[in-house]
């Protein structure tokens, strides 16, 4: 039985991963960041059953990295792709961490001393972390990265702290770029998603950017998460106050002819999930959820939406508010918007507002084929909606198309079913 | 050789367990015939005096019943255990608490108040309460005062066997008392009765389903119970699987569900809360509302249903009732 | 708050038609909600672009018919620009504007002017009656000076004014009463208004709707299209008072200088050329919204009107000069515009200048709540 | 008063219990907040420690290598470890010991890092204080921890298929592709569920039909040597646990054999006619009948329920393929792991809910599907009471987000885009036909939207309500009233038809699936999987995973991905010959177990049964395979006779008193 390669931490990643390597099979999981986990681990709760996200994650990705099945490849990306379907030959650069990994210890010492920050993408930028740096408290590896273009060493030939104060003397800043090349019968993609965040609209038209008070989505999921960067407390980027009330703003970047057609599947129970959350620490916060169709479709997701509604009284408006604009003195935000149902048309003021912003999946360069909707194409999206037209490379999660995290993890499981008939074989 | 010597006697209790020792009836004589009486307050003319001038360790067997309430018991209890070389707590009182023991679900002050002054029977304009030294016509009394909390008789002296019940069935009492008088010594601490619950024992054990779901609880008086069917699988609170078995499941045999008199089996710490746990797992209602509903149409009384015998004796509780 | 009425579903059709006058939006519209909240007028004024969509998609004929919405549109584009499915609201409000001025008229007899065809044929038909007019009634012509009067009497001219007055009169009654009765069962239901406030409404939307077009001016940096349109209803005002003057000074003798109706003309005459010279080059540039989507009703008002405008320019100016062939040709042209402009005005986009501000009216009177 | 005052029964694995506690810096993750060395002094003086001691990184070679010296020459027999939480570093540990000669059990990990250090980081001596009551905590326990012995069984490589509908289909052939037998069992006398009547399933491109895809897996599963298919049969018992299961399965009997050529004769002689339930009630069939073009098995089959056995079919069938005294078979299968697909029912709507049943003009979903199917009733026509329908209302959640009183408050997820895909194929079909979809959210979700953008460019009518609408059967009239909330009017769509777009339910015979294999439901009546998000195609009882709709509504496309993750899933465990459990399981003392069955009634994964013993009394027994050591029998049991190893009470109480020992 050959090796699969599995091309993304994520969640379903993960799965695929696990669902190989239990039965037998050798995988490789490649990872870009230092770190699996994918979006999931930045995710605080996850709807609808308000399962803290890191916690039933966190025992999967501690699996993946016990099992004697798989083998980790963080920092790495996969540059170049030959042979066939059962027969691949992958050629995986390994990025330098410039730490030695069978040393290094996560004891975060080196981040101590390290006096260089940078924003940090984990929390998206809400925060800072040092140069170098261990994404979040559970990663997996749970080993040191040095982020060179923020590194006093490698920027201006200063410092050397870490090398100083590491206990476990990992440090390495000779470290180079390893090229392997694995042969593998099939690959799987998971290669995930990414926030609809460069368009000219979120800024023109919602003020992203221009106004403090505007967030998208993932990052008020940090500005709420208790391991994000205010342990939790919804704080104003403005003026670091509690708000009165805060708005949800669906269909951002999503349903929207401009830059993406797609329903992006996942943000309303998204919203109604952070809606939730903020309603059950701090009742006093109101919140209004501006949604054209709430597509609560999945198990359980419409008793959440009728839970959000009725228990904890959050208020929905059917409408796509068309502009925000700013209160210049008190950086609150005023939302012009028709409620559809009334047929009203209304201008509103709030504290916060929070931009549902459709996804666009992170696409594998061009080691698959890409459809007209900006995600991977499929081989037949009824027989075997998880492979790609290439024999022997499967397209999951959100790469796949939009989804939630159980179809990610069906789909991750179904393409280890697929891959391991080929590694079977070959 | 002579006779065992074996000495009785009751603390805070209400009297049963000395009922239930002349329900042996003729086996009584049997035993009169067997031991030597030598304290036993109730049925003969003993003091403490007499017992006072017995040698330390004379007495064979100590049987005492009732909680530790007053001064008075603590003393006679700890004055017993110095002349004795076996005592059995005799009866849930002693074993537990019993009944009594619901008292201490309020502080002593409370309980005088109420007694005292404020039972509707009561009339008592001056407030006068019983004082540990009175003076009456001159004279001095004094009296024993009543403690902080009643205490299980484990809690004050030593105790080697218990004899489960409210109160102890006559022929476990024969069967305990024959087994020492035998010779076959239990290790100590031994409980007499069952090792298994009630149900093990019970005649509708045979009846039950493999899973129990509760869609509803009531009271005995609430409902006509059907005496061939599980009690419990009829929504009615049946202590028998949290019960120590032993009795012969008298009471369900006598139509009403188990009490728990019985107490705890071993390794169970805390009787009520095992009650109270294994019931909320066979409650098969989703809804929260729908539960409290029933709880309102129930007068739900969990000290009452599930601690009747052994509030006295919590695990956690005991640290307390040394008055910490 | 939901409408008291039942409302049939008849015309389910009603899409296409729509369609084809250049709402093809409709076919897009998923109903967000945007395109009323970004309309500057929703301030002010609920115009629910939106919720006129849907009645359409829907085919509520009667409903389509009888919302004053479109007239309180000015095309300003907004709409079309955040439209997030690109459904061109704008587009959709003007379509319904045809619509209705083609439901309101007579016999539906506005629709010539919506096909090319049939509008060139209404031309040339206008044509012929115009000079066959002129032919019969001109005079005798003299060359040496200038004299208008001996191309063709003034007194025909009056007479001829007259009945084209008291034609627009009865025509526009009609479509008046169209408008009403389907405004009325749309968004007058079942609502009564006091004579007061009917009164009261008709002062504060004609001098500030109409003759000063506040609406318009409302939103910044939109001035120079303000000014044209200003110029242009104040250039046809004007133009209308000049001849009102002369009118009333020849047949009553009041011997007003014949100078007052001619600089009263000229200065409508400026505004006028200004506003349909501004508009003509916006819908050139196909730049702002409303003028990237011309049609043969917008071409023709700016036709009809320039027309009128530049010809009339050119009699004043081949007068003073003294050249009188020249006058008496441009005269004639000019006439011939004018003409069109009358004739056609029941029918055509102009009509908007009576529909606007009554369909600003019935919204005022009946529509208070809304607001 | 001191935990050795607590009666602690059983004896401890050794004489002398001889414990050793190591204290890990974790770098400064601890030794930043807490004085390690004080915590150690203090373990030191802890009775029954004979050995502590710290190290910087107690996981690392160095830290391993201290603790299995220190097993050796210490004789310990005990071990705790005070550093992270034992999700991580448990496994290392455990392994250390088994180094080390010592039962890996013997291990008690405390989380001092997550459970004081990070927490308690602004108060470091109050942190320290912690870690000391911590660890005092864990020594307590750890005297009364047991050696135990890791369990296994065997592992039947073969997997049963509950179900032959599309997604058992899939979870079938994916397995027999992987290499293992499997076995179909299809209630039905034919596979393909409802997929194989779903008509078609896109609107452009190359026509995609159920029946395509249906009639791909059947060939390729029945060409496959691996697959077994059982038709017209049931599972009536199932005994055993994961890896080791064995089931009956009741074959029912066809009457018609394979010599049967479908030619019809027969169902041209039979008498008896019945609704057809395989078009969804529209039309009927007789007692004899082959249930829909191109099924699977191709045979005809009778109804027992409606036909009369008159015998008639016997005499025409020119290939005497008709056996009318066939009898009912009973065969055993050996199986390591099962796959339910047992799929869904479509919701059906009360006589009178929206009309339904009082006109031929009101009809479901499913029953359009049927018309619009080229291999359906009326061949793809779209033909209603003689006439070709002009105005069609779709009405959607029907039977679901609460509507009517009789609909269930979930969400059927698919109907949305199923509606619109039909609405689209009539406007194609018949582009005068006038469309409404009557509907509260348009739930197109993901790439679907695409159906909605396209069913808004085809003119498709969208009626929004909040209120559910009225439908008027009037003679030979039918009129939707419904309040269109987003121009807040009531409209009145005189339909020639109106479609209820029903949604999906758990199928009937659900309850009986649930006590047959033990899995459990959840709040919809669907079948519960072991985590909604991260377990979605396992049930909680090991063994039995869960594939299309029987977890809950899905479209075709997702069934199949499901069916191939159960497939993955089973793989997993096929492709082991053995499978270890680990030995933290629920066990019972029989001396004390009275049989009160609590434990029976609350085991979350069906592991506990009552068992009857020799003298008439039951017990209680745990099938190790099954328990997943959750503990929850033991709080419930009443007698303490059903305990969890490694958390017994002798180790958790004295546990829990020595909180107070300070």
């Amino acid at each position: 039985m050959k090796p699969v390669m599995v091309v993304g931490g994520g969640i379903s990643g993960i799965q695929a991963a696990l669902d190989l390597a239990d039965q037998g099979i050798k995988v490789y999981l490649v990872e870009k960041t230092p770190s699996i986990g994918g979006r999931m681990a930045q995710l605080d709760k996850t709807f609808p059953t308000l399962d803290c996200s890191s916690c039933i994650l966190t025992p999967k990705m501690v699996e993946v990295a016990r099992h004697e099945n798989i083998e980790i490849l963080a920092y790495s990306e996969v540059l170049e792709i030959n042979g066939e379907a059962g027969n691949f030959k992958v050629k995986v650069r390994k990025k330098p961490r410039y730490v030695d990994v069978t040393k290094c210890t996560g004891c975060g010492v080196c981040m101590k001393y390290c006096p260089s920050k940078v924003p940090d993408e984990f929390n998206l930028g809400l925060s800072e972390r040092k140069a170098i740096y261990i994404p979040f408290p559970q990663a997996i590896p749970l080993k040191a990265t040095i982020d060179a273009e923020h590194c006093l060493w490698f920027q201006k030939n200063i410092c050397r702290n870490c090398e100083k104060f590491c206990p476990a003397k990992a440090i390495d800043y000779e470290q180079k770029p390893e090229d392997i090349e694995l042969n593998v019968a099939a690959i799987i993609f998971a290669t995930g998603y990414e926030l609809i965040a460069d368009h000219s609209l979120l800024t023109d038209q919602y003020g992203y950017g221009r106004y403090a008070n505007v967030y998208t989505n993932l990052e008020f999921e940090r500005l709420v998460s208790a391991t994000g960067p205010t342990g939790g407390e919804i704080l104003r980027r403005s003026d670091g106050r509690k708000p009165k009330n805060i708005a949800f703003i669906q269909c951002v970047c999503s349903r929207d002819i401009r830059m993406n057609p797609n329903c992006s599947s996942i943000c309303c129970m998204a919203s109604v999930k952070e809606g939730i959350l903020v309603r059950e620490h701090h009742p006093d916060i109101e919140v209004t959820i501006f949604y054209m169709d709430l597509r609560a479709f999945g198990k359980g997701y419409q008793e959440f939406y009728d839970r959000a509604k009725e228990e904890f009284g959050i208020r929905f408006v059917r409408s796509k508010p068309a502009t925000i604009v700013e209160n210049p003195e008190t950086k609150n935000l005023i939302l012009y918007y028709e409620d559809t149902h009334a047929s009203r048309y209304k201008a509103e003021e709030f504290e916060m507002v929070v931009l549902a912003v459709g996804v666009k999946p992170v696409v594998p360069d061009s080691f698959v084929p890409i459809g007209e909707d900006m995600f991977a194409q499929v081989k037949d999206p009824y027989l075997d909606p998880v492979a790609s037209p290439k024999p022997g490379i499967y397209v999951i999660g959100m790469l796949n198309s939009p989804k939630d995290i159980p179809d990610s993890v069906i789909q991750g499981s179904a393409a280890a079913m697929k891959a391991s008939i080929l590694a079977c074989k070959s | 050789m002579s006779k065992p010597k074996v000495a009785l006697y009751w603390c805070a209790s209400c009297g049963g367990c000395e009922e239930a020792t002349v329900d042996l009836t003729e086996r009584l004589f049997d035993l009169v015939e067997a031991v030597d009486i030598v304290f036993w307050p109730i049925a003969m003319d003993f003091k403490r005096e007499d017992l006072e001038k017995m040698e330390d360790g004379s007495i064979d067997i100590a049987i005492i019943n009732g909680g530790i309430r007053f001064e008075e018991h603590e003393e006679m209890v700890k004055l017993l255990r110095r002349k004795s070389k076996i005592v059995i707590a005799y009866g849930s009182c002693a074993h537990l608490g019993g009944i009594p023991g619901l008292a201490n679900a309020y502080p002593r002050e409370e309980i005088l108040k109420f007694a005292y002054e404020e039972a509707p029977t009561v009339i008592n304009q001056d407030r006068v309460r019983p004082m540990k030294k009175t003076t009456v016509d001159g004279m001095e009394f004094e009296l024993p005062d009543f403690l902080e909390y009643l205490k299980p008789l484990d809690e004050v002296i030593d105790v080697d066997y218990y004899i489960p019940g409210c109160p102890p069935t006559p022929d476990l009492t024969w069967e305990a008392v024959s087994k020492l008088l035998s010779g076959e010594i239990p290790p100590k601490g031994h409980v007499f009765g069952s090792d298994k619950s009630l149900c093990h024992e019970c005649p509708l054990n045979e009846t039950k389903p493999d899973e129990i779901k509760l869609e509803e609880l009531k009271r005995p008086h609430q409902v006509v119970l059907d005496r061939s069917k599980c009690y419990l699988t009829q929504g009615v609170l049946c202590m028998g699987p949290v019960t120590r078995g032993g009795c012969e499941a008298l009471c369900i045999k006598g139509g009403m569900p188990c009490t728990g008199c019985f107490g705890p089996l071993e390794g169970v710490y805390n009787q009520g809360a095992k009650a109270l746990s294994f019931l909320a797992s066979v409650i098969d209602i989703e809804d929260e509302e729908k539960y409290r509903e029933m709880l309102e149409k129930l007068g739900f009384d969990p000290i009452g249903w599930f601690f009747r015998y052994s509030l006295a004796k919590g695990m956690i509780y005991r640290k307390k009732g040394d008055g910490e | 708050m939901l409408s008291p009425k039942y409302v049939v579903l008849k015309k389910p059709d009603l899409s296409n038609e729509l369609i084809k006058l250049g709402g093809d939006g409709i076919k897009k519209c998923y109903q967000c909600g945007t395109c009323t909240a970004i309309c500057p007028l929703s301030k002010t004024q609920t115009v629910a672009v939106r919720r006129m969509i849907k009645k359409v998609q829907l085919g509520l004929e009667e409903e389509v018919l009888g919302d004053p919405a479109p007239w309180l549109c000015y095309f300003c584009g907004d709409c079309n620009e955040t439209c997030p499915k690109d459904a061109t609201p704008g587009n959709i409000m003007d379509a319904v504007r045809k619509y209705q001025i083609i439901n309101y008229s007579i016999g539906k007899f506005a629709k010539i002017f919506y096909d090319k065809a049939y509008a060139l044929v209404s031309l040339v038909v206008m044509t012929i009656i115009g000079l066959l007019g002129m032919y019969i009634f001109h005079g005798e012509m003299v060359t040496n000076v200038v004299d208008i009067d001996s191309f063709i009497s003034s007194e025909i001219l009056h007479d001829a004014g007259l009945v084209l007055l008291a034609y627009i009169v009865v025509v526009m009654l009609v479509h008046l009463v169209n408008m009403y009765r389907y405004t009325k069962r749309a968004i007058g239901y079942g609502k009564s208004a006091p004579l007061g406030r009917w009164i009261s409404e008709f002062f504060r939307i004609l001098i500030k709707e109409a003759l000063f077009q506040s609406r318009l001016l409302c939103e910044e940096g939109r001035s120079a299209r303000y000014f044209a349109h200003i110029g242009v209803i104040w250039g046809f005002i004007l133009l209308f008072a000049a001849t009102g003057i002369h009118f009333i000074s020849d047949s009553f003798g009041l011997g007003v200088p014949e100078t007052v109706p001619r600089l009263v003309g000229i200065i409508g005459g400026i505004g006028l050329l200004y506003g349909g010279i501004y508009y003509l080059i916006r819908r050139f540039e196909k730049k702002e919204l409303y003028a990237k989507a011309s049609h043969l009703h917008d071409w023709w008002l700016l036709a009809l009107a320039l027309g009128s405008g530049i010809s009339g320019f050119l009699v004043t100016i081949f007068m003073y000069a003294n050249m009188a062939m020249a006058t008496y040709i441009f005269y004639g042209i000019h006439l011939l515009f004018v003409f069109y402009l009358i004739v056609s005005a029941p029918f055509s986009k102009l009509v908007h200048m009576i529909y606007r501000p009554f369909a600003l009216w019935f919204a005022s009177v009946w529509e208070v709540e809304e607001v | 008063m001191s935990s050795e005052e607590v009666k602690v029964e059983g004896a401890c694995p050794t004489d002398e219990v001889r414990i050793g506690v190591y204290v890990c810096h974790c770098g400064l993750n601890i030794a930043g907040v807490i004085n390690v060395k004080e915590v150690v002094e203090y373990a030191q003086k802890l009775p029954n420690v004979v050995s502590a001691k710290e190290y910087i990184f107690m996981c690392s070679a160095p830290g391993q290598d201290l603790i299995r010296e220190d097993i050796k020459k210490c004789k310990l027999n005990r071990v705790v470890i005070a550093a992270c939480g034992p999700e991580m570093h448990e496994p290392t540990f455990r392994a250390v010991l088994e180094e080390a000669g010592l039962n890996p059990y013997v291990l008690e990990m405390v989380s001092i890092r997550e459970g004081s250090s990070w927490v308690h980081y602004e108060d470091p001596e109050a942190a320290t204080e912690k870690a000391k009551d911590m660890v005092r905590m864990a020594v307590a326990r750890a005297r009364n921890l047991e050696p135990l012995e890791k369990m296994s069984g065997e592992v039947k490589q073969r997997a049963l298929i509950v179900g032959g509908g599309i997604a058992g289909l899939a979870s079938a052939l994916d397995l027999a592709e992987r290499g293992f037998e499997v076995h179909i069992v299809e209630k039905k006398p034919v596979l393909g569920g409802h997929a194989a009547r779903m008509g078609q399933l896109n609107v452009e491109g190359r026509k995609v039909s159920g029946k395509d895809l249906v009639d791909y897996l059947v060939k390729k599963v029945k060409d496959n040597p691996n697959v077994h298919i059982y038709t017209n049969a049931e599972v009536t018992k199932v005994d055993g646990s994961i890896g080791n299961f064995t089931i009956t399965v009741k074959l029912k009997p066809r009457y018609v054999n394979d010599k049967c050529t479908s030619c019809g004769k027969c169902v041209e002689v039979c008498p008896v006619t019945a609704p057809n339930e395989y078009e969804y009630g529209i039309g009927e069939r007789k007692a004899i009948f082959l249930p829909f073009e191109g099924a699977y098995p191709n045979q005809y089959v009778i109804d027992p329920e409606t036909c009369t056995f008159c015998g008639k079919c016997v005499e025409v069938c020119p290939e005497g393929a008709i056996n009318l005294d066939e009898k009912e078979k009973e065969i055993t299968l050996e199986v390591g792991g099962i796959i339910l697909a047992t799929g869904h029912d479509p919701y059906e709507p009360p006589v009178g809910e929206y009309g339904y049943g009082l006109s031929p003009k009101v009809i479901t979903l499913h029953q359009l599907k049927r018309l619009l199917s080229e291999d359906g009733p009326t061949k793809g026509e779209l033909v209603i009471d003689g006439k070709r329908p002009r105005n069609i209302v779709f009405i959607s959640c029907v039977g679901s987000l609460g509507t009517t009183p009789n609909a269930n408050q979930y969400c059927s997820r698919m109907c949305c885009s199923a509606s619109l895909l039909e609405a689209l194929h009539i406007k194609e079909k018949y582009p005068d036909a006038q469309v409404f979809f009557v509907h509260k959210d348009v739930r197109t979700y993901g790439k679907d939207e695409n159906l909605y953008w396209k069913a808004i460019d085809n003119l498709v009518k969208f009626v929004r309500f909040e209120e559910s609408p009225k439908v008027t059967v009037g003679k030979g009239e039918v009129k939707v009233e419904v309040e269109e909330s987003t121009i807040q009017e009531r409209l009145v769509i005189p339909a020639d038809l109106v479609v209820l777009v029903t949604g999906m339910e758990p199928p009937k015979e659900i309850e009986e699936l649930r006590s047959l294999f033990k899995v459990g439901c959840g709040g919809d009546g669907f079948l519960k999987e072991a985590h909604l998000k991260l377990n979605p195609v396992e049930s909680l009882t090991g063994g039995i995973y869960l594939a299309g709709t029987a977890t809950g509504p899905k479209s075709i496309a997702e069934s199949i991905v499901a069916g191939s993750a159960a497939a993955a899933k089973a793989a997993s465990l096929l492709s082991k010959d053995t499978i270890e459990v680990e030995p933290i399981v629920a066990v019972v003392d029989e001396d004390k177990c009275s049989g009160c069955g609590i434990c029976v009634s609350i085991c979350p994964y069906g592991a506990i049964s009552l068992e009857k013993k020799e003298d008439g009394t039951r017990v209680s027994k745990v099938d190790p395979m099954l328990c997943q050591g959750c503990g929850t029998c033991g709080a419930a049991c009443p007698s303490a006779a059903i305990q969890q190893n490694s958390y017994k009470d002798k180790q958790i109480i004295p546990q829990i008193l020595a909180v107070f020992e300070r």
